[in-house]
Parts: C-alpha cells; structure tokens; sequence
C-alpha cells in the first residue's frame, strides 16, 4: 500500500462538514534541512502572494480589474511550500491560487501585475490575463482554464527531460474539483507506466466553485487515487508550509531518483468565493470561522516569532515593505495603457 | 406580456419545461445552491428539487454521457455546460455517441447542450469561443444560437422537445444586454426557421447569434442615408432553412454574411457556398463575409476589440457591397 | 478498504508475463443457489459465444466476413457469469467481446449474424456492424468503437432509473487497455458520488491490441481503482464462470441496495490476435499455453460432468445442435443481400 | 527513384526525419513491438529505440498533451492517432491548449498529429471520419490532407519540421492502393502550396485527399470527349494557398469542389466562399461542391457507396457545370 495519510488520529483529512478539529491536522514535524534563511523566505513568499491577492482584490472593488480574481486565501502555504521544494531546473505548472510559487522562482511584481492587468509589455501581450502565463527563464508554465489540461503537459515536458536524460523535475497541481476531470486519470496514469519525474499537488480547499467535496467525489482522500496509478499518494495539511515543503522534498527527491510521480493532497480551505464577484454564501459559516484560525501565514508569523527565526519588529518592516512595492508595482501597472489593438492579430503562430 | 432579458427568458423556458414534463431535468456544475455561474437555474434547486437539478462534479464527459443515458431511458435531460468552451472536454461524447445513435439504433437521443458561448466581454481564451461550426459539421446533430429573449425562449423549448440532440449556444453578451417582451406560458419558435428581423430591399445580412444586433445597428446607420437593408437571423445553423436565405439574397442581389466565430471554416462559409450554389444568378456582387479574425480570443479590451466583428466593421463591408 | 482479491495466496492476479501459475487462480468457491438448470444454461450461453466466434472467425477465413472480427475466445464466462448475476429489467452495456452476454439475454442467433455481416433486415440497418447495436426490448445497449465512452452513458441511464424510483441496475464493460480513457475515470467518480447502481467489469486479458499489461498501468489490480473512486472493488478469475457470477451477483445485489457502483476485474487472456487480422506474434508462446489450460470452456465442462449436471452424450448433442443452427444462421444471412443503398441516407435525425 | 506506396512514403518521411533529428520521436498505441494499426512504423523500434518509439497506454488525452509538453521542451514529438476518430479522445488538448500557445505564449508547440481517416474502406461510423473541417477551424492549428506519395512525404517533413501543431490526415484507402516514384532522402514540400495535379481550361476541381484521386478519374472521363478540367490539389486546408485556387478560377470560370468529409460544415464551405467573394467576377457558372452526404458513415457496403463521393458523383455535377 503506497498511499498513507499524516493525519495523527488516521482520520480522513476530508469533507468541508465544518466538523474537522484542529487537532485533527497534525502538528509540524521537522525533519528537514531548513535553515532560518530558508524559513524566511518561505515567510516571504507567503506575504508576497498575500499582499499580490489583496491588491487584486482592491482593483476588483474599484472597477479596476478584469476577468476571474481568483483569491487564493488559505492557499499560500501549499502554493510556496511545494514550490520551494524545486531546483530552479525543475518545472513549475501552476494552477490559479499558486502565485506564491511564481514569487518562490523569482517572478517579479511589477510583471506579475502587468500580467494581470492586460497591460502593455505584459508577458502574454495582452492576448491572456491570470496566471495563464509562462516565463520560460523561470520554467514557469501557466495553466488554461480547462482544468486538468495541464498535468498530461507536464508529463509530456519531464518525459522528454528523462529521454534526453536530464533530471528535471516537474510540480503542478490541481483543485479537488479537477481531479475528477479526464485528464488527471490519464495523465497520472501514464506518468506511473513510465515512472516519470511529476509530483502532483491536490489542493483539496473543501469546495469547487460552490460544490462541496461530497458532490465531488466519494473517496477517502483524495491521494488514494495514487493506489489505482500505482504510484506514491500522501495527504497532508496544506496551511503548514514546513509540512508541505518535506513533503513535497521526499516527492521531488523520488521523482528525481527515477522511482516516479506522486500524489500529495494538501489540504486547505478556499477563505472567499471562487472568483471576487462570488460571496460565497454556499459555505457555512463555521467552517470558515474554524479555518480562520488556520491562517497559514499567521500560523507561520506566530511559528516564526516562537522560534525566534524573525522579530516582530523585523516582519512588521517586511510588510511594510511589500506593501509599498505592491502600490507601486499597481500604479506603474495602471499608468500604463492596454496593449495596441493590432496586436490581437499578431502571432497566432510563430515562425 | 413580460419584458424579460435573455438571460430571464432562457430560465423561463427552463422553468416551463420542468414544470410541465418530469422527464426533463438539467445537471451541470453549480448549478443548485449556487444556481449556475450565471444564475441560469437560481431557484431551481427549491422549485424542482436536488434531483432535478443536479450537481455534478467538474467532468464534462461524465455530463454529457449521463445526458445521453438519461435520454435513452426515456428523460430528457439539459446539460449545462459552465462556459460553452468546456464542451470540448466532453468532445468525444457529442459527436460519437449522441450524434450516431439516431442514425444505428434508431432511438431518440432527447438532450440539449447549453450555456455561454462568445466574446467581448473580457473573457480571454478559454472563456469567449464560438465553436457551434464544429458541432455543424457533426451529422446527427441540431445547432442552435439565438439571438433574442423571446426567440431563446421559443428556441429552448423547442430544442427541450425535439427527440434529437441539441446544442444550444447562449451569446454571454447578450444574457443581461437584450430585452424585449418574451410570451409567458408555451412559446414554440420551430428548429429549422430563419427569421426577417428586418426587412430591406438593398443588400442582406445573414447573420445569428451577437451579429444580428451588430447588423441591425449597422443597417440603422444606412437607413439614415436611405438605404434599405435586410436582415437575416438564421437562429439555428442545423437544420439550416435555406429557403428564406435564398429567397432574401434573390430580393436584395447583394449579401454579407455575418457572424462573431472565426472567419475561416465557419459556418459563414456553408451559407456563402449555398449561396453562390443555388442564388448564382442573382447575385450583383460578391458574396461577402465579417468574422472574427482568425486567432484566440484575445483578453486584453483593445486587442478583443479588434479580432471581433461589430457594427462599425459590418458597416464598412456593406458600403463596400452597396458600391460594388 | 474495500478493494480485496479473491487470489487464494494474496499475490495480484495480474501481468501478463507468463509468470502466473494456475494454482494462483483459485477455484470455485460456489455460494450460490445456482441450480443445475443454471448451470447448464451458462454453460449453453458459453457454447453459443464459442460457436459464434468460430463461425465469425470461419467467414473471415473465407473472406465472407469484414470490418474487424473480434474473437472472445478466453472470455465466455466472464461475458456470461456477469450478465446472468442481472434480471432482465436490468440494461447490459457491453463491449467488443461480450456476445456471450447477449445470449444470456435471448438474443437470437440471426439476428447477431444479420448484425455482424451487415446484411438487409439486421438491428443497425446497415449502419454499423459487430456488438455496436442496441436492441431495447432486451435492454441491451452495444458500445461504440470509442473505448470508455459507454461507462458513463450506462450511469446516466441508471441515474434516471433512480430518479424514477426503479430498481434497475446497469452492467458494463471496459478492457485492460480502455481503463486508461479518462471516460472511465469521470464516469466511476460521478457514478460512486451518486451511489449509483452501476457495475463495471474490467476484462483484463492480460493485453491491449499489441500492448501488454506492464505498458497500460502500473497499479497492482486494475480494481485498486475502485478505492480512489470510494466504491467497491474485487479482482477475480474470469475464466470461472461460477465465480464470475457470484461476484457479480453480489455486485448487483449491493447495486440494487443503492451501495453504489462496483468495479470487478476479471483476469482473462485473450486468446487470438486483437481482431482476426492480428496474428498476435508479440505475445509469448508460453502464456498462451498456460491459459490453453484454463479454458473457461473447457473447465466449466469437465465441471459439469464431474458434478454430474450434464452428461458426455448430452453436451455432445448440444454441441452438435448449436453448430447445426449456426451453420444455419450463417448460410440464411449469406443469402440475403447489403441493405439497399438509399438506407444510408436515412434517419440521421428521428422525427 | 523508388515508387513507394502512400503508406510507404509516409515511412519513410517519419524514418528520415528520426535519423536526422534526435528531437523527434513518436509516441502513441501499439506503434512499438507491433509497428502500429497500419505498420507505418515496422521497424522503428529495433532501430531507433523503445524510448523513441514509445508505446503508450490507451489515452489520446495523455498522448497529446505529453506531446505538447515534450514539445514545450524542445522536442519534435509526432503522435499517431491509430484511426484519427479518436482524436476527438483528446480534442481539447489540441483545440485548447496547443492551438493557443504561440499566440499566448509567443512559444512555438512543434508537434504532429497524424493517423489513418476516410472511408470507403467498410471502417463504419467510429474509423471513417474525416474531420479536418473542425480543426481547419481553430486557429493556431495547421491541417494537412496530402493525395499522393510524394507530396505525402515532403509535406510530413515540412510538418514535423514547422514549430507549431500541426494535424496531419492520412487517407487509409490511399495508403496501399496509390504508389508513384518518391524522392529519397531529403525531400520537402512546403505547407500552404496547392498543387495543379492536371491542367484545364473549362472547369476547375478544387480538391484534396481521396477525392483528388476520384476527380482526376473524372476529369480523364471528359477528356475522352474534348472537356479539359483543370485539378488542383489544395494539399494543406490550413495555411491555405488561395492564390492558387483564385487562379484556376479566373482561368476556367467555372469551379467544383469534391471532399470526402460531410458536406454541411465541411472545408469545401470555406473555399466556395473564397471563390464567391474573389473570383466572383470570373464565374460563369454556380460554384458547386460534391461531398458525402450529411450522415454517419454507414457499414455495408451498398450504403457507404451511396453516401460518399466518387468519380461518378463529381463526373455527374461537371457535366452539369459545363452545360450552364
Ligand atoms: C474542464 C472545466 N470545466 C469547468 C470549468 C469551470 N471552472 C473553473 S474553476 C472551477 C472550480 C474549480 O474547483 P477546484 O478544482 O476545486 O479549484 P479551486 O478553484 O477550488 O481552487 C470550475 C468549475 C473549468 N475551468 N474547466
Ligand atoms: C479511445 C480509443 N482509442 C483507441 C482505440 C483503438 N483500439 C480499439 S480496441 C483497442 C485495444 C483495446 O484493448 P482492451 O481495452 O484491453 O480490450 P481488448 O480488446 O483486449 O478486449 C484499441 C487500442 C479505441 N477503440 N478507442
Ligand atoms: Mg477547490
Ligand atoms: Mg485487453
């Protein structure tokens, strides 16, 4: 049996019944090599993606933003733990709430919020918007709304790696609500058959769009699929990011050591609606309240402060500073102009 | 009667049907508590129940191949699909299962395909495609892109009823943009019938779907300049009524063909071969199309804007036709 | 958990690597009250898919037949042990080697035969040949060439018996190598969050087309699938048709209980080339002689006899009877003409 | 030069450019130890590898996105469909995803998809399809649909060599029956090059795949008795050369257009169109099309001959422009 779970009481770390305990999610249980240079970037990444989110957030309400703001409140932990877990080298296919893992790879503000905003010079030319974009310098590659679609993509891209015998690795992830798309059967499926170098993150947030886990699927865990690909499935708490990024370090050390893909469901709570312009009245209230508490970045701060890895003194400065880069980043952003009109007609192929 | 936008008109038509036949009933994502991602269904999960209006997870293969199961044991489900370009995951159940089974078993397939379709509203890539050309070029499937509230209505309930499959395409842009009064109660607009949404005598405009409004404007604009032109809302591409087609370009001796999909293998190029077949000798000038440009739909406003058809480029090819 | 194996020593029935010795397949362990008119009824549906099969197999010789002809030699009891576990308010979806099945449902011979060869009056019209066509007054729905396509068209067909309040359960069938289309991941995930009284038979004969076990899946029993869909799984010897049966009635009996759907896979070898033009070279002479020795037939037969439920004279009238109509069936669909030409232009649509 | 059967050609292109570039390679069911469906690549395994040659699970979804990434990655991944009716198993992959890298991306996606289509060989709705027209509709895709050996060759070196996805359709009725000379070696054909495969000054076939074979028949037909029809090979639906076709045209002034796929929906709307619009002047005549019939494509044999086209079919409608 290759799938197992971390919850300490063996319970199912599932279903967003609002009747999970804290005490359910197992505490931290370092076994790793961070440093405190590594935790405060890990501290890092996560408030970038915060701040990233809730200045998305303020342009949304100011009529400023278009398209999907997808918030991934709850998600930073998971997003810049299993991010952290890669070589530059290796392979990054993000899903929409892992902006935190561009920043791990060094994805600059300003062209982040370019991006998002349509903005002239941004990434994609103004032809998408949302974390669909790639940047081949840092071996990110977004995704397409089509759920799914991209886990066949980065089985495809470490398959050619292993021919040419490189050892990259690649990460992507995918929602509780994608993992009952086609695409993730088959995908996984053959990643298993040829042993490929792919770690899969489920990032299990309880809902897909207003659907629950329990009109989803009907599974324990999620990373029991591993069992019928034949492959490693592990589940976890995802507002811990020291717990995701060992967990996602043994996947990855696997994947590279030629032993093949794996399933981690890490599990999270989606804090708002799927997209700014859902209140989300469909999730009861207890729940959120209960995950409240599992802030993944308070969790940390409080971690860190415990540990006496970083002052109060020194996050409040960090903060600050994020804060004001992001204003910045957002009035560059908005002084520029959208892109020229006849761009739309540039480049439906290239040369 | 009611003025109801086209978003409104399409949930009466969904409201009516489910009241009158328990056979119909509709799964999709989202679509109870949440009603939708556009509200479609609000209120449906407390009028008709959780097994009526079912939700299902994210696997649109699993949708429409459960339709057409349900449409072989005697339902007739209607299949939402969140954003039209989602179809394209359940692909293969389209236009080899639902398509053939009239054709080999002689067994009614009974299901509609619906849910937003098109562009200009910022949608990007994944969320503003027009692919109804795909399903037309798929025998033993119906097509259908309305472009009214009463016409959608009349539309959708026809396509709930017909023993066939149905793929309905809802122009997002429309859903809260269009209104008029829709007739409350049993509304029938038959597959298969084009409508004169204006009648001209200078050129015509065979269009569906966002570019019958685009034409309409635009043939607006002309009037004031005391030309008279006609316009053709063909509302369902299959069965496709050739007749009133026809006999508007033998009117009028000058056609554009409109329409918000790509310009090359759209269904603007079936209507123009028709066309230049069987209208040859009344044609005084080429037989024009506006379309999109052929790319992705592109996300930025500026650059949507110019890849998409519209009043303003309508206008433009009709001068073009009216001088020739 | 709910995935077991019938497998007497706990090792997967699975790999077709010419390994597996008989003794690892475990003999019928009847719990039935199958009497012995059953009995003798599996055994004639089994016949009847053999002499089927050989005729088919004759015409191909003869270049009487065309399209592909698929043998379902090794797969008799699994076909027939399944579809008699079902009443006949139940609907078989079946696939490309399950005609045994259709026998079990009273389909008759000339009409198969009328069916295969394309000829004037057959179920499809002309349209299409092989096990594609439907025949609703014996609820049996074929498949199309799309592997996987029909699992979740058989859901929905049972979704809205349920939605009616009937008890009807639906039966089909994927092969080792269709479990890999995403169709039979989003169709079991959907079929087990509504409990839906579904019951898919893996038929793993060991190869799909040219390409064996080890190149389509790399878990250890194709019904380990069932724990990441939450449903019940059982992995059993398909040459046993009694076996077959008795799982499969309780499949069907958990089904009908609204328990949810069920994945069997039942182990098989596909006896002949993929279809009749397939001399199958890619397959090691010694697996196929292991299996000679399991021939469901051949095993049921010698059963039979030493159970004293059926007589050497009366099997060899049997046979000698069910060839005779065979060869009947065989010259009556030769006499008659291809449906006329104008048929392919009907009923695209009905009315 | 050595006369190579289509199917030969085909392997021979794909052998060629193995050898000669280490980033191709191919994937897909049972193209290993078996050689594939048809055995286009008999042999490929001993020679270049198991890693090269690579047999994959039944999964078109995986086989074309595992071909976009390796692409993505600076591979020249051919996957073989083994009918092209399956690609429908995997069309979001290439309408999605592929079709929309380099306009999103700026990043090439050199990859091909290839595998037998077309009928007329007993291969039944689910192995006969032609389905070119929906992907000729998507933009960011290339379609090519070669007739004969030679072209078929140069025409799958230029696709394996073009950095963006391209949708290569390979006639299983051509793949023994069609053999001619073919160059060794090195040998291209460009994409977005119609071919005149036979001169003509009173009426023009415009064509590809099958039916090039058909109305060349036919046009030897008319020969006979005076009529000079001018063939052309389009070759490639997408780019699409219309200066070629816009030629014959003006030259013959009278055009037929013969596809094997459905008529409604199909390519052959498209080039009408084109025709209507820019050659209008030129036409003495209605623009006609043969095509299948819009159905499935039927088993027995008397019925797969009356739905699709053939030399008879397209003798019937030339004669029937050439008495306009
Ligand atoms: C194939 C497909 N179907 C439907 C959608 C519409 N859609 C976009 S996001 C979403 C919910 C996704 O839920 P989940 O995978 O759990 O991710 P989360 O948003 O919760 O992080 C849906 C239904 C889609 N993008 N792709
Ligand atoms: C989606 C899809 N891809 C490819 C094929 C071509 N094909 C037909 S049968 C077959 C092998 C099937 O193997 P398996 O599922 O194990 O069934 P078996 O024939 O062994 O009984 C293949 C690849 C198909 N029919 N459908
Ligand atoms: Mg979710
Ligand atoms: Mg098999």
């Amino acid at each position: 049996m290759k799938t197992r779970t971390t919850s300490a009481k063996g319970k199912p770390l599932r279903h967003g019944s609002g009747k999970k305990a804290s005490s359910d999610i197992p505490a931290v249980q370092p076994m790793s090599a961070l440093g405190d240079d590594d935790r405060k970037k890990l501290f890092l990444h996560m408030l970038q993606a915060r701040e990233f989110d809730m200045a998305m957030l303020r342009l949304y309400r100011q009529g400023r933003a278009f398209g999907g703001v997808y918030s991934q409140i709850g998600n930073e932990a998971t997003a810049v733990g299993s991010a952290y877990a890669m070589r530059m080298s290796d392979a990054l296919f993000p899903m929409h709430r892992d902006i935190g893992g561009h920043f791990v790879r060094g994805q600059s503000l300003e062209a982040l919020m370019l991006n998002h905003t349509a903005r002239v010079g941004s990434m994609m030319r103004g032809t998408d918007g949302t974390g669909h974009y790639a940047d081949a310098s840092k071996k990110i590659y977004g995704n397409v709304s089509h759920l799914g679609a991209m886990i066949p993509v980065a089985a495809g891209y470490v398959l050619s790696s292993k021919m040419r015998g490189e050892d990259t690795v690649a990460m992507t992830y995918i929602g509780d609500g994608g993992s009952q798309v086609g695409d993730f059967h088959e995908a996984m499926n053959f990643a298993a058959v040829q042993k490929l170098p792919l770690v899969l993150i489920v990032e299990n947030n309880q809902y897909a769009y207003s659907t629950p886990n329990s009109e989803e699927f009907a599974c324990t865990r999620l990373s029991d699929r591993a069992i019928g690909y034949g492959c490693f499935g592990e589940t976890i708490d995802g507002t811990d990011v020291e717990l995701v990024y060992e967990t996602c370090r043994r996947a990855v050390e696997r994947a590279r050591a030629g032993e093949g893909p794996s399933i981690i469901e890490a599990v999270t709570m989606r804090m708002r609606g799927h997209a700014e312009h859902d209140d989300a009245r469909y999730v009861p209230k207890g729940l959120v309240d209960e995950w409240e508490k599992r802030d993944p970045i308070a969790l940390y701060q409080e971690s860190l402060l415990q540990r006496g890895v970083m002052t109060e003194q020194e996050i409040a400065d960090l903060r600050k500073q994020l804060s004001e880069e992001m204003n910045k980043a957002i009035d560059d952003a908005m002084a520029l102009p959208y892109p020229p009109a006849e761009e739309g007609k540039k480049h439906v192929f290239v040369d | 009667m009611p003025v109801l936008t086209f978003l409104e008109a399409i949930s009466d038509a969904l409201r009516y049907e489910m009241k009158r036949d328990e056979s119909v009933f509709m799964l999709g994502e989202d679509i109870a508590e949440y009603g939708g991602a556009f509200k479609i269904t609000k209120g449906f999960l407390e009028e008709f129940g959780r097994s009526r209006v079912l939700n299902t997870p994210i696997s649109e293969t699993a949708i429409l191949g459960a339709a057409i199961g349900a449409a072989l044991n005697g339902m007739r489900p209607v299949a939402e699909m969140q954003f039209m370009d989602f179809v394209t995951n359940g692909f293969n159940q389209l236009v080899n299962v639902a398509s053939t089974t009239a054709y080999r078993w002689g067994m009614g397939v009974p299901m509609v395909v619906r849910g937003p379709a098109g562009g200009g509203v910022g949608g990007g890539p994944f969320h503003s495609r027009n692919s109804e050309a795909w399903f037309a070029h798929t025998p033993g499937l119906k097509v259908v892109y309305p472009a009214f509230p009463a016409d959608a209505k009349g539309l959708l309930i026809s396509s709930i009823r017909d023993n066939n499959p149905v793929v309905y395409y809802e122009h997002k842009g429309l859903y809260r943009k269009i209104r008029e009064e829709v007739p409350e109660g049993e509304y029938i607009v038959p597959l298969g019938k084009a409508r004169i949404v204006r009648e001209g005598r200078d050129a015509s405009v065979i269009t569906y779907g966002s570019m019958v409004h685009e034409s309409l404007a635009a043939a607006e604009d002309l009037e004031k300049e005391g030309v008279s032109v006609e316009v053709v809302d063909i509302r369902t591409l299959i069965p496709f009524d050739e007749e009133t087609v026809l006999a508007s370009v033998r009117k009028t001796n000058r056609v554009l063909i409109a329409h918000e999909a790509t310009l090359t293998g759209g269904f603007g190029g079936e209507i123009a071969a028709r066309i230049a077949d069987r209208a040859f000798e009344y044609l005084d000038a080429p037989v024009r199309r506006v379309a999109s440009f052929d790319s992705p739909t592109p996300f930025a406003p500026t650059m949507e804007k110019e890849v998409l058809p519209d009043r303003t480029k309508i206008l433009f090819e009709l001068r073009n036709l009216l001088a020739y």
